[in-house]
């Protein structure tokens, strides 16, 4: 042998939508006129969710909130991918996947307005809560693919997590596992080119992030994360995979044009000039130039969406904050274990009591 | 069952019982499949339900992680982690999600893993393969931790465990797994949150678990007084009760454990019996315990651990003061 | 120095002033570097420092594992851990390696690194961003442990952390990063294992630390009662001394801690007054503490957390008892 | 766009010394005849304290051991490549290249008697302690080559580990650290195709371990980790493009020849025919053929080295049991803190006296 060539791998990328709102066609995945305006829809919702969450948030009627204004394409895209039975494992940024997922809004606002009720799984629902800590999820997807491959099920596990996540090493972990086990799972990386202020280049040497599928001999894979034909085709062909035992690292490549969370300001670690750059590739401007292109979106059509987003939202509003009135804080005591142990039982009652006996 | 069985074997035919009884149980971890573990615990599991017992790779956060997702699809995993220590490598898996999916979720996700682990020292083994660090575990809420001390109460804790709604790590004494047999019960479950009583006495109590509570045993042999000995066995959440009720009865109490010192459950205990018991004590609690230092190789291992000499001195101590 | 700062200048004053001092140092952690830390704690320093402050990848047991090559090579590393649960991804090599690389090599290689880490609740932040695991880190033996409360007391004791021969985990508590301002003297060094008597008093000993010393001053002020007040500073190792004479000369005890109950370090404390106070104890030790849940979400994060009500209650019955 | 190919990779195998002892002479290191034979002497030693220590176990005078018989050549070759200066990081199993650092095997014999001694390292000299728990000392060494470009030093770390270690995260971790930190520091896996009883393909689906790398943007090559002069050539090269701040990771695929540690028995999870199979491509063998065949080595020289190997071997064992009845068990409260805490000194006096008052 003395010098030997032993292993070749190459890393791909997929564009169907360009920047100028025109597509391929023949990567075009075949959606109906009423999908596809599904589709512009929920990306508005998600934009328009996340703004007043932002701005509500400001009032001081809010937690900290991480906004995903930008990302809208790579996550509605690929929760439209998805089929009914197949499961979300999202992280902290996902209200966009999650809403195409039937989430009503009022549980990401109960969420991020500090109640557990925002993180309740409705029985029947395949979906995790979202996890805080950075990188830890795509364990729990590489489990319920696996545990679906166990069972003979055909569901697939979809988890999203960040450019930053992949410098954890659960995520790699994650990978080999779903590798090994043939988990029935998909693993989509949304690069928005920051974790909080780190910029990719001090993340990682890595060119790009798909290729950290190699290291786990699955495939790695990367979108345009901006263009949500893309997205969606890209993903629905890794969740055919997925079905079939093969698991797929998808990178999709897209940019946070706001803030990391409300806690956060941009301007700290980068330039304004950035931003502009990406604001031209905006997720939903691209896809409605096309939208009207194609003949399907008048200014009919858009003021409507927008007005039923609009109240949607505010509806939501009213209820999570009648919720929060009603918050039984009490509560904690509840869910720590199935049946409650004596001494939880026992500090619930002090709890109750205020000052008879502590804990 | 119904055999005398050495604890390591209770483990395994508790084991082949649950993936028996119940097609959700799933069995992996590091070595447990063709090797039958380092410890031959799960032995002949591979070969009898080979679609449900895996060999997995080396990656703790991973063996802790993945177990939460196959839970929420309704599978019951068991894991084997191949020696305590290693456990920290999954430690945020742990504390970050198994132990509080149900609480996060409002009881809508719940995770009913059981994570066995070999724990604690006396087999000369190498550097961290001997530590115990039940009282961290305990102190994260949510979690149920376990150390079972004779085989017939490892198949039943195992067993309860297996089949708790509620994520267990069971701590599996290495020094006892070969060290004596006992008769084993089939289909035998112990409840969890219950300690043991398992010598009655009216002169003092001497709380122990795992290999100590053999140490203790031993020590109260020597000992010409009326000593009561209870086995916590699950050590979160703690029976308070029990040990509480003893010493107020007894008025005297000496607590054991192998693990360090400092911020161990010693001090747990001791605060519960200071709420519950003060004004019962006829002097101090004394714990009897490792140093607080990393356990040191096996040369010196036997210095730090307690011994039933230092447990016996440490009980006369507490009967002779009044 | 010698300014009037906040508790985050604090530290970032005493950063900037030991990279000055000390060209070994480095600073380095998750957004550190350009944007100064998520808290502002490091702002300014890699402009100052651009060769010895480091924005690292997202990946806590990296960032505590390569202290233990830099330490080797002669670097003193100071890294950020960006909130404390996140410690947990890199316990293993917390506990495996920089707790006990002293011990694991008689002293030939050691690892004078800093963990800072943003600690405790009441900031209403984000789910796992308000946890306090200190008795978790005390029982690791070869750990240092510090948390300090106030200004003063974080230039002074994290200037020693920084110096120290030995690892330090440094729990900085996020709800009095810029609580009040306090005057700061420069090159503040205090010395570690110490505790320090916040208030003297001769009817009842309340220790308390981090934001919950806060807590317990505002309660003291409330009561019409002598009472000696003692922060220990340091976690482990910890100075039994200060606080067992304490209690010989008041007979009452009250710990307060954000911790969960079980397991925290309350219990220890209690252990240790057990066994060298407890003849002059004229009524049982109390403890206010977290309850044995996860912290919830914000919105109930304040039924959760003690406060001085609590607390004033708890020295109330501890007061009232005979 | 659409599809585009953006990124490409080659994984490289390398092998010099053929199985049957010719050599590719464009590849061959420019190594000295006394080199040669040091090389081989040191190959030599370290299946010899092996064999040597298994049977010290079986008689009970010594704790758990793990052998590398098999992997000399991966160990002294790759340790042969260091610099005096270069640091050695080293898992359980390397007591074939620690000698070569010139670790007495005393030391290595005072570890396996389960005292700390053995893993005393002597000042200015450039290692760590042995590493227990797997893949976690990669990180360190990625901190030393960090630590050392920082300090601007030439000095590289040289660090082991296993095959079953790339599973772990903190492996990964390690190597993506040093790819954005431009650390000094050569990672090389010993691919012994086994982690205990666990096969490669149940490790990672990966087809090569080397293509680990890849992930972390750094390089990625793969020896015969049977062939000295291979390992030797591949490792040289990492090390001096380590100097520079490029980190490699070198895979070595090699074969355990004897049990995982005195406590395995591999009967239960291989077969003898692939044992034998592996046999017939021992390192030292066929570095024996070569050197024999260059005219560097005959049957005086040989019987003079294996002479020179056992007495040392027996010295270390006489002076290692000596040591061990000299053992002070209260050391074990010496070296925790730089100062013992008032705690600890009550606890070391508490059982030097015994029995007066517990710890
Ligand atoms: C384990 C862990 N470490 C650190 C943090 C703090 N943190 C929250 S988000 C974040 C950056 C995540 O970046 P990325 O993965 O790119 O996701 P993005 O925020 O860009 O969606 C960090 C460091 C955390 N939540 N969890
Ligand atoms: C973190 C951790 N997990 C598990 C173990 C138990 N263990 C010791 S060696 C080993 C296998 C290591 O395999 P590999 O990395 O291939 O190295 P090799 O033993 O073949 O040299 C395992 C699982 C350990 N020591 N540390
Ligand atoms: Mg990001
Ligand atoms: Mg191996």
């Amino acid at each position: 042998m003395p010098r030997e060539d032993i292993a070749q791998f190459t890393i791909r990328s997929v564009q169907v939508l360009a920047e100028d709102g025109t597509v391929d066609e023949d990567l075009a995945p075949s959606l109906s006129d009423d999908e596809l305006l599904d589709c512009y829809e929920a990306m508005k919702r998600a934009r328009r969710l996340d703004e007043r969450a932002i701005s509500l948030q400001r009032r001081g009627e809010l937690g900290t909130y991480a906004p995903a204004i930008g990302q809208e394409a790579a996550q509605v895209g690929s929760a439209f991918a998805m089929d009914e039975d197949d499961w979300i494992v999202p992280s902290f940024r996902e209200q966009s996947a999650l809403m195409v997922r039937e989430t009503p809004p009022q549980q990401i606002l109960e969420y991020a307005m500090g109640m557990e009720e925002g993180a309740e799984i409705p029985v029947d629902e395949h979906a995790l809560p979202p996890a805080i800590p950075v990188g830890t999820q795509p364990l729990h997807a590489a489990g319920v693919g696996w545990g679906e491959a166990i069972q003979e099920s055909p569901n697939v596990a979809l988890t999203y997590f960040g450019d930053g996540a992949t410098s954890e090493g659960d995520v790699y972990e994650a990978l080999n596992f779903a590798g090994v086990y043939d988990a029935q799972t998909v693993f989509l990386c949304q690069n928005n080119r920051y974790a909080i202020s780190t910029r990719l280049e001090d993340q990682t040497a890595a060119e790009t992030l798909a290729q950290k599928a190699i290291a786990a001999g699955i495939d790695g894979v990367r979108v345009d994360g901006n263009d949500v034909l893309g997205v969606y085709r890209v993903v629905s062909e890794a969740i055919e995979r997925a079905r079939d035992g093969d698991p797929t690292l998808v990178e999709a490549l897209t940019y946070r044009r706001s803030m990391h969370t409300t806690s956060d300001d941009p301007s700290v670690y980068r330039e304004a000039a950035e931003e502009d750059e990406w604001e031209a590739r905006d997720p939903i401007v691209r896809f409605q130039v096309y939208l009207e292109n194609r003949g399907l979106l008048d200014e009919e059509t858009k003021a409507t969406i927008d007005e039923r987003v609009e109240s949607e939202i505010a509806d939501a509003i009213d209820r999570v904050n009648a919720a929060r009135d009603e918050l039984d804080p009490a509560d904690m005591f509840r869910h720590v274990y199935a049946e409650q142990p004596p001494e939880l039982e026992r500090q619930a009652a002090a709890f109750e009591r205020k000052g008879d006996r502590d804990g | 069952m119904a055999d005398r069985l050495r604890m390591v074997e209770a483990v395994r035919e508790t084991l082949r019982a649950e993936l028996e009884r119940d097609d959700s149980v799933v069995v992996y971890g590091e070595d447990v499949g063709r090797a039958g573990g380092v410890f031959r615990a799960t032995e002949g599991l591979l070969d009898a339900y080979p679609d449900r017992v895996f060999d997995s790779p080396v990656a703790e956060a991973g063996i802790v992680g993945v177990g939460v997702g196959l839970a929420a699809t309704g599978l019951r995993p068991v894991a084997e982690i191949q020696f305590q220590s290693f456990l920290y490598q999954g430690f945020h898996q742990l504390a970050q999600h198994v132990a509080r999916i149900r609480s996060r979720t409002r009881g809508t996700v719940t995770c009913p893993m059981t994570i066995r682990t070999p724990y604690g020292g006396g087999i000369h083994a190498l550097e961290l393969h001997s530590e115990s660090f039940e009282a961290g575990f305990a102190h994260v809420p949510g979690l149920t931790v376990v150390v079972p001390a004779s085989p017939a109460e490892t198949a039943g804790l195992l067993t309860a465990s297996v089949r708790s709604p509620d994520p267990v790590v069971f701590l599996e004494p290495t020094r006892l797994y070969r060290s004596f047999r006992e008769e084993v019960p089939a289909d035998h479950e112990l409840p969890l949150g219950e300690a043991r009583i398992v010598d009655s006495g009216e002169d003092l109590t001497v709380v122990a678990w795992g290999s100590m509570l053999r140490e203790t045993l031993e020590a109260t042999a020597e000992l010409d007084a009326d000593i009561e000995v209870i086995d916590p066995r699950t050590i979160s959440p703690l029976d308070t009760e029990t040990i509480v009720e003893s010493v107020r009865k007894t008025g005297r109490c000496v607590v054991v454990h192998e693990a360090p010192r400092t911020s161990g459950m010693a001090g747990e205990i001791i605060a519960r019996i200071t709420e519950d018991a003060f004004y019962y004590l006829e002097t101090p609690v004394e714990r009897i315990t490792g140093y607080d230092v990393p356990v040191p190789l096996f040369a010196r291992e036997d210095a730090y651990l307690p011994d039933a000499d230092r447990i016996e001195a440490g009980i006369r101590r507490v009967l002779d003061r009044n």
